[in-house]
Protein backbone atom coordinates (compact mmCIF):
# COMPACT_ATOMS: atom_id res chain seq x y z
CA UNK A 1 0.00 0.00 0.00
CA UNK A 2 1.09 3.22 -0.69
CA UNK A 3 -0.06 6.92 0.50
CA UNK A 4 -1.56 9.32 -1.71
CA UNK A 5 -2.36 12.79 -1.30
CA UNK A 6 -5.20 14.40 -2.89
CA UNK A 7 -6.27 17.87 -3.93
CA UNK A 8 -10.40 18.75 -3.84
CA UNK A 9 -12.43 21.15 -5.28
CA UNK A 10 -15.33 22.99 -5.35
CA UNK A 11 -17.85 21.34 -3.83
CA UNK A 12 -15.82 18.32 -3.15
CA UNK A 13 -13.98 20.46 -0.92
CA UNK A 14 -16.64 21.63 0.79
CA UNK A 15 -18.42 19.00 1.40
CA UNK A 16 -15.20 17.10 2.91
CA UNK A 17 -14.56 19.90 4.56
CA UNK A 18 -11.01 20.61 4.24
CA UNK A 19 -8.47 21.06 0.75
CA UNK A 20 -6.64 18.05 0.28
CA UNK A 21 -7.40 14.38 2.07
CA UNK A 22 -5.02 11.51 2.08
CA UNK A 23 -5.29 7.61 1.04
CA UNK A 24 -3.72 4.08 1.04
CA UNK A 25 -4.25 2.51 -2.03
CA UNK A 26 -2.43 -1.02 -3.34
CA UNK A 27 -0.77 -1.82 -6.86
CA UNK A 28 -1.51 -1.17 -9.51
CA UNK A 29 -2.01 2.43 -7.98
CA UNK A 30 -4.55 3.97 -10.98
CA UNK A 31 -6.58 7.33 -11.04
CA UNK A 32 -9.66 4.73 -10.36
CA UNK A 33 -8.03 3.14 -7.63
CA UNK A 34 -7.60 6.38 -5.71
CA UNK A 35 -11.04 7.65 -6.45
CA UNK A 36 -12.15 4.59 -5.16
CA UNK A 37 -10.42 4.93 -1.76
CA UNK A 38 -11.61 8.56 -1.53
CA UNK A 39 -15.16 7.26 -2.14
CA UNK A 40 -14.45 4.62 0.55
CA UNK A 41 -13.12 7.46 3.05
CA UNK A 42 -15.43 10.06 1.96
CA UNK A 43 -19.10 8.40 1.85
CA UNK A 44 -20.22 12.31 1.85
CA UNK A 45 -18.62 12.49 -1.68
CA UNK A 46 -19.50 9.45 -3.42
CA UNK A 47 -22.84 10.77 -5.30
CA UNK A 48 -20.50 13.30 -6.72
CA UNK A 49 -17.58 11.11 -7.44
CA UNK A 50 -19.02 9.15 -10.55
CA UNK A 51 -19.52 12.31 -12.17
CA UNK A 52 -15.75 14.12 -11.25
CA UNK A 53 -12.63 13.83 -12.98
CA UNK A 54 -9.50 13.18 -12.14
CA UNK A 55 -6.17 15.57 -12.89
CA UNK A 56 -2.02 14.10 -12.14
CA UNK A 57 -0.21 16.75 -12.72
CA UNK A 58 -2.54 19.36 -13.71
CA UNK A 59 -3.72 17.26 -16.84
CA UNK A 60 -6.89 15.30 -17.06
CA UNK A 61 -6.16 11.28 -17.15
CA UNK A 62 -8.15 8.39 -18.01
CA UNK A 63 -9.08 6.19 -15.38
CA UNK A 64 -6.64 3.65 -16.01
CA UNK A 65 -3.78 6.09 -15.94
CA UNK A 66 -0.69 5.30 -13.27
CA UNK A 67 0.43 7.05 -10.55
CA UNK A 68 4.31 8.02 -9.85
CA UNK A 69 5.24 8.53 -6.63
CA UNK A 70 4.99 12.70 -5.85
CA UNK A 71 2.29 13.06 -8.68
CA UNK A 72 0.05 15.71 -8.00
CA UNK A 73 -3.28 14.61 -7.71
CA UNK A 74 -6.38 16.20 -7.90
CA UNK A 75 -10.08 14.87 -7.67
CA UNK A 76 -12.30 17.62 -9.89
CA UNK A 77 -16.10 17.91 -9.79
CA UNK A 78 -17.98 19.18 -12.75
CA UNK A 79 -16.82 22.24 -13.81
CA UNK A 80 -18.74 25.65 -13.85
CA UNK A 81 -15.76 28.26 -15.32
CA UNK A 82 -17.26 30.71 -17.64
CA UNK B 1 5.06 42.60 -42.90
CA UNK B 2 3.15 39.69 -43.27
CA UNK B 3 2.71 37.78 -39.41
CA UNK B 4 1.60 34.22 -39.38
CA UNK B 5 0.44 32.30 -36.42
CA UNK B 6 -0.45 33.78 -33.06
CA UNK B 7 2.47 36.64 -32.08
CA UNK B 8 0.22 37.99 -29.25
CA UNK B 9 -1.06 35.51 -26.34
CA UNK B 10 -2.49 36.70 -22.65
CA UNK B 11 -3.76 34.16 -20.24
CA UNK B 12 -5.18 35.29 -16.50
CA UNK B 13 -6.53 33.83 -13.44
CA UNK B 14 -7.62 36.80 -11.71
CA UNK B 15 -8.87 37.76 -7.92
CA UNK B 16 -9.49 41.27 -9.48
CA UNK B 17 -12.07 42.56 -11.71
CA UNK B 18 -11.13 41.57 -15.86
CA UNK B 19 -10.50 44.57 -18.30
CA UNK B 20 -12.17 44.11 -21.83
CA UNK B 21 -9.84 47.12 -22.80
CA UNK B 22 -6.94 44.64 -21.53
CA UNK B 23 -7.86 41.77 -23.42
CA UNK B 24 -8.88 43.62 -26.43
CA UNK B 25 -5.38 45.31 -26.60
CA UNK B 26 -3.32 41.67 -25.70
CA UNK B 27 -4.99 40.80 -28.80
CA UNK B 28 -4.51 44.09 -31.13
CA UNK B 29 -2.20 43.42 -33.88
CA UNK B 30 -1.83 45.37 -37.02
CA UNK B 31 -2.40 42.53 -39.26
CA UNK B 32 -5.62 41.93 -37.78
CA UNK B 33 -8.71 43.40 -39.40
CA UNK B 34 -11.22 41.18 -36.66
CA UNK B 35 -11.50 40.98 -33.22
CA UNK B 36 -14.36 38.79 -31.61
CA UNK B 37 -14.65 39.02 -27.96
CA UNK B 38 -17.04 36.92 -25.46
CA UNK B 39 -17.28 38.20 -21.79
CA UNK B 40 -19.35 36.17 -19.11
CA UNK B 41 -21.33 38.55 -16.59
CA UNK B 42 -22.85 37.86 -13.13
CA UNK B 43 -26.73 37.30 -13.93
CA UNK B 44 -29.14 38.72 -11.43
CA UNK B 45 -31.41 35.92 -11.18
CA UNK B 46 -31.57 32.39 -11.80
CA UNK B 47 -34.42 30.64 -12.60
CA UNK B 48 -36.59 33.08 -11.29
CA UNK B 49 -34.41 33.23 -7.57
CA UNK B 50 -32.63 36.47 -7.41
CA UNK B 51 -28.45 35.73 -7.27
CA UNK B 52 -26.90 38.16 -4.66
CA UNK B 53 -23.67 37.33 -5.76
CA UNK B 54 -20.64 34.05 -7.26
CA UNK B 55 -18.02 32.71 -5.69
CA UNK B 56 -15.24 31.36 -8.11
CA UNK B 57 -12.79 29.18 -7.06
CA UNK B 58 -10.21 27.38 -9.16
CA UNK B 59 -7.43 24.92 -9.34
CA UNK B 60 -5.18 27.87 -10.39
CA UNK B 61 -1.93 26.46 -11.35
CA UNK B 62 -3.98 24.03 -13.96
CA UNK B 63 -6.40 26.24 -14.74
CA UNK B 64 -3.48 28.81 -16.54
CA UNK B 65 -2.31 25.97 -18.10
CA UNK B 66 -5.68 24.60 -19.25
CA UNK B 67 -6.12 28.67 -20.85
CA UNK B 68 -2.27 28.11 -22.63
CA UNK B 69 -3.15 24.91 -23.91
CA UNK B 70 -6.88 26.67 -25.05
CA UNK B 71 -5.22 29.25 -27.00
CA UNK B 72 -2.81 27.18 -28.71
CA UNK B 73 -5.97 24.57 -29.90
CA UNK B 74 -6.91 27.44 -31.27
CA UNK B 75 -4.01 28.18 -33.46
CA UNK B 76 -3.99 24.91 -34.41
CA UNK B 77 -7.42 25.19 -35.50
CA UNK B 78 -7.59 28.99 -37.07
CA UNK B 79 -3.58 29.18 -38.60
CA UNK B 80 -4.55 32.53 -39.51
CA UNK B 81 -5.54 34.02 -35.86
CA UNK B 82 -3.17 36.69 -34.68
CA UNK B 83 -4.04 36.93 -31.57
CA UNK B 84 -5.97 34.89 -28.46
CA UNK B 85 -6.39 36.39 -24.69
CA UNK B 86 -8.26 34.51 -22.01
CA UNK B 87 -9.39 35.76 -18.88
CA UNK B 88 -11.24 34.58 -15.48
CA UNK B 89 -11.93 35.80 -12.21
CA UNK B 90 -12.24 34.10 -9.11
CA UNK B 91 -13.13 34.83 -5.77
CA UNK B 92 -16.23 37.01 -5.21
CA UNK B 93 -18.13 38.46 -8.25
CA UNK B 94 -20.90 40.65 -7.59
CA UNK B 95 -23.96 40.96 -9.97
CA UNK B 96 -23.15 42.39 -13.33
CA UNK B 97 -19.09 42.23 -13.01
CA UNK B 98 -17.29 39.64 -15.38
CA UNK B 99 -16.40 36.38 -14.59
CA UNK B 100 -14.79 35.62 -17.99
CA UNK B 101 -13.40 36.91 -21.18
CA UNK B 102 -12.07 35.21 -24.13
CA UNK B 103 -10.70 37.80 -27.13
CA UNK B 104 -9.55 36.39 -30.80
CA UNK B 105 -8.12 38.58 -33.18
CA UNK B 106 -7.49 37.14 -36.81
CA UNK B 107 -7.37 38.98 -40.09
CA UNK B 108 -10.80 38.30 -41.01
CA UNK B 109 -13.85 38.15 -39.55
CA UNK B 110 -14.84 34.21 -39.77
CA UNK B 111 -11.82 33.22 -37.74
CA UNK B 112 -11.96 35.74 -35.10
CA UNK B 113 -15.89 34.98 -34.78
CA UNK B 114 -15.42 30.92 -35.13
CA UNK B 115 -12.21 30.88 -32.65
CA UNK B 116 -13.46 33.10 -29.88
CA UNK B 117 -16.93 31.03 -29.73
CA UNK B 118 -14.83 27.90 -29.93
CA UNK B 119 -13.09 29.36 -26.74
CA UNK B 120 -15.71 30.09 -24.68
CA UNK B 121 -17.25 26.58 -25.17
CA UNK B 122 -14.12 24.96 -24.68
CA UNK B 123 -13.35 26.79 -21.59
CA UNK B 124 -16.79 25.86 -20.49
CA UNK B 125 -16.20 22.47 -20.70
CA UNK B 126 -12.25 21.98 -18.94
CA UNK B 127 -11.09 24.75 -17.44
CA UNK B 128 -10.38 23.55 -13.41
CA UNK B 129 -12.84 26.54 -12.38
CA UNK B 130 -16.46 25.68 -9.67
CA UNK B 131 -19.05 28.16 -9.35
CA UNK B 132 -20.99 28.41 -6.24
CA UNK B 133 -24.11 31.14 -6.59
CA UNK B 134 -25.31 32.45 -3.25
CA UNK B 135 -28.78 33.16 -2.89
CA UNK B 136 -30.43 35.67 -0.32
CA UNK B 137 -32.07 32.22 1.13
CA UNK B 138 -28.88 29.32 0.29
CA UNK B 139 -26.41 28.52 -2.42
CA UNK B 140 -25.66 26.01 -4.92
CA UNK B 141 -22.33 24.56 -7.15
CA UNK B 142 -23.84 25.27 -10.34
CA UNK B 143 -22.46 22.76 -12.91
CA UNK B 144 -21.89 23.85 -16.44
CA UNK B 145 -24.07 22.08 -18.99
CA UNK B 146 -22.50 18.90 -20.66
CA UNK B 147 -21.92 18.75 -24.33
CA UNK B 148 -18.11 20.60 -24.89
CA UNK B 149 -15.58 18.65 -26.43
CA UNK B 150 -14.13 15.65 -24.23
CA UNK B 151 -10.74 17.32 -22.45
CA UNK C 1 -36.81 40.85 -12.27
CA UNK C 2 -37.18 39.13 -15.55
CA UNK C 3 -36.01 41.44 -18.45
CA UNK C 4 -37.84 40.33 -21.72
CA UNK C 5 -36.72 41.75 -25.20
CA UNK C 6 -34.15 44.26 -25.70
CA UNK C 7 -34.18 46.88 -23.32
CA UNK C 8 -31.18 48.48 -24.60
CA UNK C 9 -30.05 49.79 -27.71
CA UNK C 10 -27.45 52.16 -28.93
CA UNK C 11 -26.47 53.40 -32.97
CA UNK C 12 -23.79 55.28 -33.98
CA UNK C 13 -22.14 56.69 -37.22
CA UNK C 14 -19.30 58.26 -35.86
CA UNK C 15 -16.53 60.71 -37.33
CA UNK C 16 -14.13 60.06 -34.01
CA UNK C 17 -12.62 56.90 -32.85
CA UNK C 18 -14.98 54.46 -31.21
CA UNK C 19 -15.08 53.03 -27.94
CA UNK C 20 -15.27 49.65 -27.29
CA UNK C 21 -16.32 50.29 -23.62
CA UNK C 22 -18.92 52.32 -24.52
CA UNK C 23 -20.75 49.94 -26.78
CA UNK C 24 -20.17 47.04 -24.13
CA UNK C 25 -21.27 50.05 -21.69
CA UNK C 26 -24.65 50.52 -23.43
CA UNK C 27 -25.90 46.56 -23.79
CA UNK C 28 -24.70 46.10 -19.79
CA UNK C 29 -27.74 44.73 -18.04
CA UNK C 30 -28.24 43.09 -15.02
CA UNK C 31 -30.50 39.95 -16.76
CA UNK C 32 -27.05 39.43 -19.79
CA UNK C 33 -25.09 36.92 -18.61
CA UNK C 34 -23.39 37.07 -22.44
CA UNK C 35 -21.65 39.97 -23.77
CA UNK C 36 -20.38 39.25 -27.66
CA UNK C 37 -18.65 41.73 -29.29
CA UNK C 38 -17.42 42.08 -33.00
CA UNK C 39 -14.34 44.81 -33.99
CA UNK C 40 -13.23 45.46 -37.27
CA UNK C 41 -9.86 47.21 -37.24
CA UNK C 42 -7.82 48.39 -40.42
CA UNK C 43 -5.26 46.22 -41.49
CA UNK C 44 -1.45 47.28 -42.56
CA UNK C 45 -2.26 45.50 -45.57
CA UNK C 46 -4.37 43.47 -48.45
CA UNK C 47 -3.02 41.14 -50.75
CA UNK C 48 0.44 41.94 -49.72
CA UNK C 49 0.06 45.93 -50.81
CA UNK C 50 0.86 48.17 -47.59
CA UNK C 51 -2.40 50.05 -46.53
CA UNK C 52 -1.59 53.97 -45.40
CA UNK C 53 -4.97 54.64 -44.01
CA UNK C 54 -8.85 53.74 -45.15
CA UNK C 55 -10.95 56.58 -46.23
CA UNK C 56 -14.99 55.48 -44.37
CA UNK C 57 -18.31 57.55 -46.77
CA UNK C 58 -22.12 56.84 -45.42
CA UNK C 59 -24.92 57.77 -46.96
CA UNK C 60 -25.93 59.02 -43.68
CA UNK C 61 -28.94 59.64 -42.70
CA UNK C 62 -30.27 56.08 -44.19
CA UNK C 63 -27.15 54.27 -42.66
CA UNK C 64 -27.91 54.82 -38.67
CA UNK C 65 -31.35 54.10 -40.11
CA UNK C 66 -29.82 50.97 -41.35
CA UNK C 67 -28.01 50.41 -37.88
CA UNK C 68 -31.37 50.10 -36.23
CA UNK C 69 -33.13 47.98 -38.46
CA UNK C 70 -30.20 45.72 -38.18
CA UNK C 71 -30.77 45.61 -34.22
CA UNK C 72 -34.36 45.40 -34.80
CA UNK C 73 -33.99 42.75 -37.04
CA UNK C 74 -31.85 40.75 -34.37
CA UNK C 75 -34.33 41.14 -31.47
CA UNK C 76 -36.61 39.66 -33.72
CA UNK C 77 -34.52 36.27 -34.51
CA UNK C 78 -33.43 36.13 -31.13
CA UNK C 79 -36.11 37.60 -28.42
CA UNK C 80 -33.79 36.87 -25.51
CA UNK C 81 -31.33 39.45 -26.54
CA UNK C 82 -31.30 42.34 -23.83
CA UNK C 83 -29.12 45.16 -25.80
CA UNK C 84 -28.05 45.47 -28.79
CA UNK C 85 -25.14 48.22 -29.89
CA UNK C 86 -23.60 48.92 -32.81
CA UNK C 87 -21.36 51.84 -34.50
CA UNK C 88 -19.61 52.55 -37.60
CA UNK C 89 -16.90 55.07 -38.09
CA UNK C 90 -16.58 57.53 -41.14
CA UNK C 91 -13.95 59.90 -42.67
CA UNK C 92 -10.32 58.68 -42.12
CA UNK C 93 -9.17 55.96 -40.14
CA UNK C 94 -5.69 54.78 -39.12
CA UNK C 95 -3.98 51.53 -39.71
CA UNK C 96 -5.05 50.06 -36.18
CA UNK C 97 -8.00 51.89 -35.75
CA UNK C 98 -11.60 50.61 -35.06
CA UNK C 99 -14.12 50.97 -38.11
CA UNK C 100 -16.76 49.15 -36.64
CA UNK C 101 -18.17 47.46 -33.59
CA UNK C 102 -21.20 45.52 -33.17
CA UNK C 103 -22.12 44.23 -28.92
CA UNK C 104 -24.72 41.93 -28.11
CA UNK C 105 -25.63 40.95 -24.75
CA UNK C 106 -28.24 38.14 -23.77
CA UNK C 107 -29.00 36.02 -20.69
CA UNK C 108 -27.00 33.01 -22.41
CA UNK C 109 -23.99 32.88 -24.52
CA UNK C 110 -25.28 31.22 -27.58
CA UNK C 111 -28.01 33.94 -28.81
CA UNK C 112 -25.23 37.10 -27.59
CA UNK C 113 -23.08 34.71 -30.13
CA UNK C 114 -24.99 34.12 -32.90
CA UNK C 115 -26.47 37.64 -32.71
CA UNK C 116 -23.39 39.42 -32.98
CA UNK C 117 -22.20 36.96 -35.73
CA UNK C 118 -25.11 37.55 -37.84
CA UNK C 119 -25.06 40.89 -37.17
CA UNK C 120 -21.28 42.32 -38.78
CA UNK C 121 -22.43 39.88 -41.84
CA UNK C 122 -25.59 41.65 -41.96
CA UNK C 123 -24.04 45.55 -41.70
CA UNK C 124 -21.25 44.00 -44.24
CA UNK C 125 -24.15 43.49 -46.76
CA UNK C 126 -26.64 46.28 -46.62
CA UNK C 127 -25.20 49.41 -44.23
CA UNK C 128 -24.83 52.48 -47.12
CA UNK C 129 -21.24 52.57 -46.33
CA UNK C 130 -18.60 52.52 -48.76
CA UNK C 131 -14.34 51.98 -48.02
CA UNK C 132 -11.63 53.51 -50.28
CA UNK C 133 -8.34 52.35 -49.19
CA UNK C 134 -5.26 54.36 -49.66
CA UNK C 135 -1.69 52.68 -50.65
CA UNK C 136 1.53 54.75 -51.20
CA UNK C 137 0.80 54.29 -54.63
CA UNK C 138 -2.78 54.66 -54.89
CA UNK C 139 -6.19 54.01 -53.84
CA UNK C 140 -9.32 51.69 -54.46
CA UNK C 141 -12.80 51.60 -53.42
CA UNK C 142 -13.26 47.89 -51.97
CA UNK C 143 -16.45 46.21 -52.19
CA UNK C 144 -17.44 43.71 -49.66
CA UNK C 145 -17.82 40.16 -50.64
CA UNK C 146 -21.61 39.21 -52.37
CA UNK C 147 -22.99 36.79 -49.74
CA UNK C 148 -24.93 38.19 -47.07
CA UNK C 149 -28.89 37.85 -47.30
CA UNK C 150 -30.22 40.39 -49.95
CA UNK C 151 -31.53 43.63 -48.27
CA UNK D 1 -40.99 64.19 -68.46
CA UNK D 2 -40.27 64.78 -64.49
CA UNK D 3 -36.74 66.58 -63.52
CA UNK D 4 -35.22 63.98 -60.85
CA UNK D 5 -32.14 64.88 -58.43
CA UNK D 6 -30.46 61.73 -57.31
CA UNK D 7 -28.11 61.83 -54.68
CA UNK D 8 -24.36 59.69 -55.34
CA UNK D 9 -22.28 58.09 -53.01
CA UNK D 10 -18.85 56.36 -53.03
CA UNK D 11 -17.25 55.11 -56.45
CA UNK D 12 -20.08 57.18 -58.38
CA UNK D 13 -19.89 60.17 -57.10
CA UNK D 14 -16.20 60.51 -56.60
CA UNK D 15 -16.35 59.10 -60.68
CA UNK D 16 -18.52 61.50 -61.78
CA UNK D 17 -17.00 64.43 -59.28
CA UNK D 18 -20.53 65.87 -57.69
CA UNK D 19 -22.69 64.19 -55.17
CA UNK D 20 -25.91 64.32 -56.62
CA UNK D 21 -27.53 64.98 -60.17
CA UNK D 22 -30.35 65.62 -62.35
CA UNK D 23 -32.07 63.94 -64.65
CA UNK D 24 -34.95 63.83 -67.08
CA UNK D 25 -37.48 60.61 -66.52
CA UNK D 26 -41.46 60.14 -68.61
CA UNK D 27 -43.88 57.91 -67.45
CA UNK D 28 -43.45 55.82 -65.35
CA UNK D 29 -41.11 56.80 -63.54
CA UNK D 30 -39.32 53.70 -61.69
CA UNK D 31 -36.03 53.36 -59.64
CA UNK D 32 -34.91 51.68 -62.96
CA UNK D 33 -35.90 54.59 -65.30
CA UNK D 34 -33.99 56.85 -63.49
CA UNK D 35 -30.92 54.55 -63.07
CA UNK D 36 -30.86 54.34 -67.13
CA UNK D 37 -30.88 58.13 -67.13
CA UNK D 38 -28.13 58.18 -64.90
CA UNK D 39 -26.45 55.73 -67.04
CA UNK D 40 -26.99 58.10 -70.33
CA UNK D 41 -25.89 61.27 -68.99
CA UNK D 42 -22.91 59.79 -67.07
CA UNK D 43 -21.36 56.81 -69.05
CA UNK D 44 -18.02 56.99 -67.02
CA UNK D 45 -20.27 54.83 -64.15
CA UNK D 46 -22.26 52.96 -67.31
CA UNK D 47 -20.08 49.94 -65.92
CA UNK D 48 -20.84 50.77 -61.91
CA UNK D 49 -24.95 51.16 -62.30
CA UNK D 50 -25.50 47.47 -62.97
CA UNK D 51 -24.12 46.41 -59.65
CA UNK D 52 -25.84 49.76 -57.76
CA UNK D 53 -29.12 49.58 -55.78
CA UNK D 54 -31.47 52.48 -55.71
CA UNK D 55 -32.56 53.83 -52.19
CA UNK D 56 -35.82 55.67 -51.75
CA UNK D 57 -36.60 57.74 -48.55
CA UNK D 58 -33.38 55.82 -47.31
CA UNK D 59 -34.33 52.31 -48.35
CA UNK D 60 -33.44 50.15 -50.48
CA UNK D 61 -36.39 49.73 -53.79
CA UNK D 62 -36.65 47.09 -56.32
CA UNK D 63 -35.90 48.39 -59.50
CA UNK D 64 -39.84 48.56 -60.23
CA UNK D 65 -40.64 50.85 -57.10
CA UNK D 66 -42.76 53.60 -58.73
CA UNK D 67 -41.35 57.38 -57.35
CA UNK D 68 -43.31 60.10 -55.98
CA UNK D 69 -42.43 64.12 -56.24
CA UNK D 70 -40.08 64.92 -53.63
CA UNK D 71 -38.80 61.56 -53.10
CA UNK D 72 -34.99 61.20 -51.76
CA UNK D 73 -33.53 59.36 -54.36
CA UNK D 74 -30.05 57.75 -54.13
CA UNK D 75 -27.63 55.35 -56.09
CA UNK D 76 -25.44 53.23 -54.12
CA UNK D 77 -22.78 51.26 -55.52
CA UNK D 78 -21.56 48.46 -54.14
CA UNK D 79 -21.13 48.80 -50.10
CA UNK D 80 -17.81 48.40 -48.26
CA UNK D 81 -18.25 49.12 -44.70
CA UNK D 82 -17.29 47.34 -41.76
Amino acid sequence: MTRWTVRLFGPAREAIGTDRTEVDVGEPATAAAVVEAVAARHPEIADLLPRSRVAVEREYVDPEARLRPGDEIAILPPVGGG
Amino acid sequence: MDFRGIVRTWYQISETPLSMERAVAAVSDPAAGAIATFAGTTRNSFQGKEVRYLEYEAYGAMAERTLEEIGTKIADKWPPVTGVAIAHRVGRVEVGETSVIVAVSAPHRKEALAACSWGIDRLKAVLPVWKKEVFSDGEVWRENEPGGEPP
